[in-house]
């Protein structure tokens, strides 16, 4: 119990911690790792709190994902290094206060809220697998195929998107040069 | 057992506040999607937290973590392919720059 | 214990790599030859090049080994001796082994070279035609044992190894897993020959030592999962489980080494696109055939 | 694999070949809706035997989706599945010479695997889906040529009728499932009270919509536009059909206000349609003109109780007007356009095919011993015993008429004249699908009885002899009105027509109006020949002929009171099509525009600005909803 609410508060203010840095740090590259490992943070939050499938998937997809955001980081920002000491950001007070009074109303709503009983115990993690797979294709299969084709479009929209719009001459042109 | 929900409740709510305060205050397309990301991992911490605080039986609770991560897999993608395409249409994905959206 | 004994399991294999590396590179077999050239990195200065991005510089070494031994401390080297046999193992494996990625990217932005980011960002691209065929394979794996636990993967090959009952997974994986391993042939991101060392390029003394350390483990690492998920980890005749699992193990490492040693080292683009056309296609096809299997064969 | 899937699945699988292999697709669609058939006559033979099979699959939490096959499911499966085959049989021949041949067979596979998992469906959210799934299909085949622009616009015509009819459907399942807690169709169904009524009348929407019921039947006249096959698939089986299946499913959910709504509708509809029809120059407009009209008597006989007279006239008019509509595209092959003009006397040229014409056009006016006569006379009888009989069942009989009178006039276009008919390729083809379904459009009328027998619908009273007499009457009174109208009269009055728009009210004077003044002319003659021969024959004679004399005056005035009815209908239809409807669906639009207009006041084009907006305006949204669960 005690352990378990030790870890959680560890592990959550490392996420909040790397997640202040991302907006605090002027090299991309650091920003972008320090979301990363704010998402990390969050996996083991997860695995804090005995969900441990959701938390090794969230460590692995965050680790890929947010290297790639690394690499558009440095490609798309003019001071990737961030020692041009440029400012990044606009509206800042209104962004602030959106922030802060977000923040506010849930905390406050987490803590007035009467939660009623919590549950002590969970089933250990083999079985929660084994019901979040029963879950995902039985019950909710629709949903999650739905989310599945979804990202298909996104993936095949997104590289739509980005290949290089070339028209008839010039793709002949460059077949020819390879 | 309710202090540790309350502990992830805050956690998860304060790092929706920063994720707020990114995804407005920033002016690169890349770091407004972290901002959004850091939005989508609190909620993904509520929802985890209420589902082993209050129904560990309900395993829609874990699907719904499933389908945020979608979702946040799937803004990656979209807004990657929208920055390189408009990185190559005008050479940088300073959103301040942006006004061709305007109606 | 057991912690002690899998970490001596590693370092042992590690050394064993290191000789069969130097035999390779001198044409030598001195068993020693290892430990004098760590002795030698740790003498030598350690070189901090010029306005490195610190964190990053000291910590890519050290996340690359760490992430290496968490890799190791999931899979068991026989029924009892596993660090810890978690209930998602199989995904455990591919989380740990996501974060080589961060570090090798680390270890290319720190310095502040050219070379070693160009091997980091290459590493990126690497990844992204390999992840698939290391994240497939295994769900065909985890589909016939029916679970995520390293130990009940490897109980459910006792009667058939699933080299044999998936050879196709088996082969995708062990490309994705050298090429995981950056060894030759997939060695873009540390190219001596191109690219000047690429992400080892600014490292020297204990950091370079560490580095070396922590790539060996990695190989030996991704040979002991090859062996958990293929090759029936402990299951074997005579030998006591412990030794089986070592022995496939160091076999599959130096498979990979001597595989390396004799091939050319492949484009990033080449590669690239036989994963995505050649090997998904392939790895979801293995994944039909296994469902097929478990469906016909009971 | 469940026996459920059986009917659906082979033309999904045919249509997805079809899309990746690329050729042999008409071979490809084929084989699919014929397995489809087998599927379908399986089911019926299980439901025969007494089991109503039901597959769960998983669908949405706690509301999984189901394939329910009772004995109308699967009768109606049976029939869809036919339809469908033979159409694909009469496609090869007639789509011979197009090209986006893998487009069409693909499209029309779907098509039929969305129609099947619609008759299917055990579960609105099943049956939505499908719903949905058909008006693509239809928007895809009507705009087949969509080169075209007539094509084009008609496609895009009947998706907006539709889909804002279909708006309908939507809230009328979220009321069936927000009152009766479940999404299956039949357990929902027994929800009562004011949900049932407004159900009710959203389903009929629904229903107006698909079904081209008056003041929505527009589109499917410019649905003509499409192939023909694709017409025949629409307005027999599948698209149209939809409609009414979807009354008759929820039959047992209808309160008597809604019975009333629907039973109203269908009879102007018969009425309105049959005009439009009578006044058509075009020999698809015509047909699918008289689609809306029976579809009106289906509606009747819903309206008036009996949804298995519905029914009955739902198979009836399935093989009927798919094989109307594929004799009509045989002769557009052969002259090049459906005009009437056109296809004057093509009849002579075509003789198959115009043979089973005919007998289609007979069985659609219903003439014994044919299918329609049996189909027609249940939907008579209803409509006389049912409640609303007063007024239903003049309706009923009126739209009988007017069957008979277009279909006479169709027949006697087609018959007389003569113009030049060039060969037509692929003629073995289109003759196997027109007899396909000639012969259950002539017979399937003896097998009404069996049928009745194993719906679990309550079986409608025999018709008793008043209807069939009333029905064949006026059956035959319209075939002779359409027959004996003079063609090469008609000529004149078609061009002003032609001028004016194809204002229908022009058309009824001059061509209600001849007929009656002929039929009184034909009567007159008769009379004096009656006359003379009485007085030959002596006094005896004279009370027969004062007899024929006086029914001859009553008939006359019959006609004349007819012709006047239609001339009113016809003009209110007429406004109510261009102002009401159009307008009604182009002002949404328009509104929706303007609405755009206004918000663009919003957009400077910055994301953060549009980003601050949306973070404000959640708030606000937060706390009224806060506020509203304080003041609860």
């Amino acid at each position: 119990m005690y352990a378990q609410a030790f870890f959680v508060a560890v592990f959550g203010l490392a996420a909040i911690g790397f997640g202040v840095v991302v907006f605090r740090t002027s090299s991309m590259m650091r920003s972008a790792l320090a979301l990363l490992f704010s998402m990390t943070a969050v996996g083991c939050l997860f695995l804090a709190m005995q969900t441990e499938f959701l938390g090794v998937l969230q460590i692995m997809m965050m680790a890929t994902e947010m290297s790639i955001m690394a690499i558009f980081m440095v490609m798309f920002m003019m001071d990737p290094g961030g020692l041009g000491g440029m400012d990044m950001s606009h509206q800042k007070r209104f962004s602030i206060g959106a922030g802060v009074s977000a923040a506010v109303v849930a905390i406050a709503v987490a803590l007035l809220s009467d939660w009623g009983p919590a549950a002590e115990q969970v089933v250990d993690a083999e079985a929660q697998t084994r019901a979040l797979g029963m879950e995902l294709l039985g019950r909710s299969m629709m949903i999650f195929e739905t989310a599945g084709i979804t990202i298909l479009t996104a993936m095949i929209a997104a590289t739509a998107v980005a290949i290089p719009v070339q028209n008839l001459s010039s793709k002949d042109d460059k077949e020819a040069s390879e | 057992m309710t202090m540790i929900l309350i502990l992830a409740l805050v956690t998860g709510a304060i790092l929706f506040g920063i994720g707020v305060y990114g995804a407005l205050s920033q002016t690169n397309l890349v770091m407004i999607m972290m901002g959004v990301e850091l939005m989508l991992a609190g909620a993904m911490v509520n929802l985890v937290a209420f589902w082993r605080f209050l129904h560990p039986e309900a395993y829609s609770g874990q699907m719904f973590v499933l389908v945020v991560m979608t979702v946040m897999a799937l803004e990656m993608a979209v807004g990657f392919g929208v920055a390189i395409a408009r990185f190559r249409a005008k050479g940088s994905v300073e959103m301040e720059e942006a006004e061709d959206l305007k109606g | 214990m057991t912690v002690a004994i899998v970490l001596l399991a590693l370092l042992g294999s590690a050394w064993l790599l290191a000789v069969i590396e130097g035999w390779m590179a001198t044409g030598r077999l001195s068993p020693a030859a290892p430990l004098f050239r760590g002795l030698a990195h740790l003498g030598r200065e350690s070189i901090v090049p010029r306005s490195p991005d610190r964190v990053f510089f000291e910590a890519a070494p050290v996340l690359l080994l760490v992430v290496a031994v968490l890799g190791m401390a999931v899979l068991p080297l026989a029924p009892d001796l596993i660090i810890a046999d978690l209930g998602t193992g199989a995904l455990f494996v591919n989380a740990a082994l996501a974060y080589v990625l961060v570090a090798v990217i680390m270890a290319g932005w720190g310095p502040d070279g050219a070379y070693g980011m160009i091997g980091g960002w290459r590493f990126l691209g690497q990844l992204i035609a390999y992840s698939m065929l290391i994240v497939m394979p295994i769900t065909a794996v985890a589909m016939r044992a029916e679970s995520l636990v390293n130990t009940a993967i490897v109980g459910s090959q006792a009667g058939l190894w699933n080299i044999v009952y998936q050879p196709l997974g088996f082969v995708l994986f062990y490309i994705a897993a050298m090429a995981l391993a950056f060894r030759a042939p997939f060695d873009l991101p540390s190219a001596e020959g191109e690219l000047g060392g690429g992400v080892d390029a600014e490292y020297t003394g204990v950091r370079l030592a560490v580095l070396r350390l922590a790539r060996l483990t990695l190989v030996v690492t991704l040979a002991s999962a090859t062996t958990v998920f293929y090759l029936g980890g402990w299951h074997g005749p005579l030998l006591p489980p412990w030794a089986w699992s070592l022995i496939k193990t160091l076999a599959v490492a130096v498979s990979m080494l001597l595989v390396g040693h004799y091939l050319p080292r492949i484009r990033e683009a080449d590669l690239m696109r036989w994963c995505w056309v050649l090997g998904i296609p392939l790895a979801l096809l293995n994944i039909i055939i296994v469902g097929l299997l478990i469906l016909v064969v009971p | 694999m469940s026996a459920v899937l059986l009917p659906i699945l082979p033309p999904l699988i045919a249509a997805l070949a079809v899309l990746i292999l690329r050729r042999g697709s008409a071979a490809l669609a084929l084989a699919g809706a014929t397995l489809s058939l087998a599927g379908g006559v399986r089911l019926l033979a299980g439901a025969l035997d007494g089991q109503a099979e039901t597959l769960l699959l998983p669908g949405l939490p706690d509301m999984p989706l189901r394939l329910v096959s009772g004995p109308m499911t699967a009768l109606l499966s049976v029939a869809v599945a036919t339809v469908g085959t033979f159409v694909l049989v009469y496609a090869i021949g007639y789509m011979k010479r197009e090209s986006g041949q893998a487009r069409f067979y693909a499209v029309m596979s779907l098509f039929l695997a969305a129609m099947q998992a619609l008759v299917l469906a055990g579960d609105w959210v099943l049956l939505l889906a499908a719903w949905e799934l058909i008006g693509l299909c239809s928007y895809l085949l009507i705009g087949f040529w969509f080169q075209r622009p007539e094509a084009a616009n008609a496609a895009s015509r009947a998706f907006l009728y539709t889909r804002s009819a279909d708006l309908g459907l939507y809230v009328a399942i979220f009321i069936l499932i927000g009152s009766s807690g479940t999404s299956e169709i039949a357990a929902s169904l027994e929800v009562g009270g004011s949900a049932s009524t407004a159900a009710g009348l959203l389903l009929l929407l629904a229903a107006m919509g698909k079904s081209a019921q008056v003041p929505l039947q527009d589109w499917l006249m410019r649905a003509m536009a499409g192939p023909t096959p694709v017409s025949a698939l629409l307005h027999s089986a599948t698209l149209v059909a939809a409609g009414a299946i979807l009354l008759i499913r929820s039959a047992t959910l209808l309160s008597p206000e809604a019975l009333f709504a629907i039973g109203l509708v269908g009879g102007i509809t018969t009425v309105a349609a049959g005009v439009i029809a009578l006044a058509e120059r075009d020999l698809k407009r015509l047909l699918a003109a008289s689609t809306a009209s029976q579809y009106g008597l289906m509606l009747i006989a819903v309206g008036a109780g009996v949804p298995t007279a519905a029914l009955l006239h739902l198979l009836a008019h399935a093989a009927i007007k798919s094989t109307l509509f594929l004799a009509a595209g045989d002769f557009q092959h052969a002259r090049e356009g459906t005009a009437f003009d056109q296809l004057k006397g093509v009849g002579r040229a075509r003789p198959w095919a115009f043979a089973g014409f005919a007998l289609a056009a007979l069985a659609l006016a219903g003439i014994p011993p044919l299918s329609g006569f049996f189909s027609k006379d249940a939907v008579i009888a209803a409509a006389l015993s049912g409640q609303g009989a007063a007024w239903l069942g003049p309706l009923a009989l009126a739209g009988t008429l007017l069957t008979g009178a277009y279909m006479g006039r169709a027949l006697r276009v087609l018959w007389q004249g003569s113009g030049d008919s060039r060969p037509v390729e692929g003629t073995g083809w289109m003759r196997a699908g027109i007899w396909g379904l000639a012969i259950p459009a002539a017979g399937l009328g003896l097998a009404f009885g069996p049928l009745e027998t194993i719906l679990d619908l309550p079986a409608p009273e025999t018709a008793g002899t008043v209807a069939i007499v009333l029905g064949l009457v006026a059956a035959l009174v319209g075939l002779a009105l359409g027959w004996l109208v003079p063609v090469q009269r008609l000529l004149g009055p078609a061009h002003q027509w032609a001028e004016s728009g194809l204002e229908v009210a022009g058309g009824l004077t001059a061509w209600i109006g001849r007929p009656a003044m002929a039929v009184a002319r034909g009567c007159d003659r008769l009379e004096d020949h009656l006359y003379a021969a009485a007085l030959a024959i002596g006094h005896t004679a004279l009370s027969i002929a004062r007899g024929g004399e006086r029914l001859e005056q009553r008939l006359y005035l019959a006609v004349l009171g007819v012709g006047r009815a239609n001339l009113a209908v016809g003009r209110w239809v007429r406004s109510g099509d261009e102002r009401g409807i159009d307008g009604l669906i182009f002002a949404l639009v328009a509104g929706v525009r303007d609405l755009g207009a206004r918000a663009r006041t919003l957009q400077s084009g910055l994301i953060h600005h549009s980003l601050a907006i949306s973070a404000v305006a959640t708030a606000v949204l937060l706390a009224i909803l806060f506020s509203a669960s304080l003041s609860v």
